[in-house]
């Protein structure tokens, strides 16, 4: 069981270096996406984006997704919608921070936690 | 009446990319000074897709109207806008009456709330939308009457208090500043009274 | 009164996105600084650095700190102590997640927000 | 007795220096995988500096290692262990006896516990210095039996359950593995044993 982790930041530099993050605590093992950026390339969030990142992060045992503020998460709901509903009912939106957030929460997919698992160590763990 | 759909969507959208800086400008006040940005990404993005557009039937032309604003606005604003125009595609019949409209937009509304997770009163475009839902379907409205709620409904929202979106971090000093969305709701709402009244 | 603000990663990444929403919200109005990094420029953080992010926000109306996870705030800590006693004081680290922190801190510092309304704002505000 | 700082200072970042990789990995296992790289970092610009930090009287020298790994090191240990030597350089008398030893390996226990917010028992690097002051302490101290109680301190941290540090993300899966930084604290109290000894 290995859930993957989303990671979607306003900005692109935010997404990957929570994303190196990540990869230095659980190296590979866990399947991680991450975006950032309008879609032009400015701050903000891309629906387009945020669907590839999932692609990316794929995992048939669920995706956490992480966002920063109030667009990622409108956005990333968004983008759920739009996948088809034996892929909707997998994935989860978690109410913690970005950065920590997803640290922690790959931290939990990596050791073998379920999405709720996932899910609740983000948001219990992180600071807040 | 049957809606000069081509003709209600590049006014839209021609309005709103000329206030663009307007709308930014009003974000800067109490957001991320985006929305004028965000809003003519979108439309620009729809003005680039009209053949694509109008090759469908007027509900699914709507709803690609919505599609692409979802998929260019880049804000919290493309999802919401988006919903808006995704349901009006799936909720207008063909030839709507006023009261269709109403039921329309007010179905619209629902469904933005829920995309939201916001409510009438947290100073957005909902205050504006809102209100001209419920005159719509009140059976009392004239463009006129719309227009005019329109505006004033966006004025409303100055002396509110944020509750979501980015200016709800600003708390009470939100209050003196117009919703950059519920003005944008405005210019869409003017744009539509006017061509409907055959002045685009 | 304007508090500065000063972002502590360990990606230097995230500390220049983080950096460029704030700016986005709050334009140049607040004081900023900004970090990530080992002193190699590697995840982690750097004493030095963060002295230097502190130096380039000084206010005399305070600072607020937001860092993301444990070695940041260890170094922080570290870092003001090693500051004089003036400073020291002036100073306060945010228990909040760093990108969310800092965007909602700043916000709060921009709208002449004391030390601790800044840090109360971004401990409260932010998603848990 | 008189310390021979030099040389145990040599030996701690030499033993420091090749352990690296082995820290790393242990890190791996619970962490970030970066304690060795931070450590060697730290010890490398120790070394680097040697001219300087012995050209200071013994408490000052300690000091000055303390703060050039404070600078240096890049994770959580760097202020960890900086003020571990910055309160042995403030603690330790000029010709210290086993028992002065223990006050100030003491003494900076306590310093260290405030600066982690943590306590023995938290599968840390406390679990090693911690028991080591306190046998130093006791006064029935010899250097096998500190170099045993180290060894068995640091393995003692394997079946822990992390509180503090990025092991603590784990939660019960931090069981099972020894601490790195109390393995480098076994590794540096070793190297002082050996050198005692007259063994580097
Ligand atoms: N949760 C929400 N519910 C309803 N409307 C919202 C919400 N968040 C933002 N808005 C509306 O969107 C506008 C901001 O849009 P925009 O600036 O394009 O996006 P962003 O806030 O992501 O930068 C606000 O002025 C408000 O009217
Ligand atoms: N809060 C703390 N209190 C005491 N020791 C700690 C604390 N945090 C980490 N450590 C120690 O530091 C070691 C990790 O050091 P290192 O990997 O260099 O730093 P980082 O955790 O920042 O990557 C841990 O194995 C543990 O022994
Ligand atoms: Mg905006
Ligand atoms: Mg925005
Ligand atoms: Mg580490
Ligand atoms: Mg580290």
């Amino acid at each position: 069981m290995t859930v993957g982790i989303v990671i979607v930041s306003h900005s692109p530099d935010v997404a990957k270096g929570a994303a190196d993050m990540v990869r230095q605590m659980v190296g590979n093992e866990v399947p991680l996406g991450f975006c950032g950026g309008n879609p032009d390339g400015g701050l903000g969030t891309s629906v387009e984006k945020i669907l590839a990142a999932i692609d990316a992060a794929w995992s048939e045992d669920g995706i956490a997704i992480l966002v920063d503020l109030g667009g990622a998460e409108t956005n990333s709901e968004m983008a759920i919608e739009m996948l088809p509903e034996e892929r909707r009912q997998k994935i989860v939106i978690c109410n913690a921070p970005v950065v920590e957030g997803a640290v922690m929460a790959a931290t939990e997919a990596w050791g073998g936690g379920s999405l709720a698992d996932v899910k609740r160590t983000a948001e219990e763990l992180s600071p807040q | 009446m049957a809606l000069p759909l081509e003709t209600l969507l590049d006014t839209v959208s021609a309005r709103i990319i000329s206030a663009a800086d307007e709308l930014t400008a009003l974000d800067s006040a109490i957001g991320d000074a985006d929305h004028g940005l965000n809003m003519k990404r979108g439309f620009e993005a729809v003005q680039a897709d009209k053949a694509g557009i109008f090759a469908k039937p007027p509900g699914e032309a709507l709803k690609a109207v919505g599609m692409t604003l979802v998929m260019k606005v880049g804000g919290a604003s493309g999802p919401l806008y988006g919903t808006l125009f995704m349901t009006l595609g799936k909720e207008l019949p063909e030839n709507p009456s006023v009261a269709d409209l109403g039921r329309a937009l007010q179905a619209s509304v629902t469904a933005l709330k829920a995309r939201g997770k916001a409510d009438i009163g947290n100073k957005t475009m909902l205050d504006v939308l809102g209100p001209v839902a419920a005159h719509l379907e009140s059976g009392s409205a004239s463009i006129e009457s719309v227009r005019a709620l329109a505006t004033e409904s966006a004025k409303a929202t100055i002396p509110m208090k944020a509750i979501r979106g980015r200016a709800s971090f600003l708390g009470d000093r939100s209050i003196g500043h117009m919703d950059p969305g519920a003005r944008s709701s405005e210019i869409m709402i003017t744009a539509v009274c006017d061509v409907l009244e055959g002045k685009p």
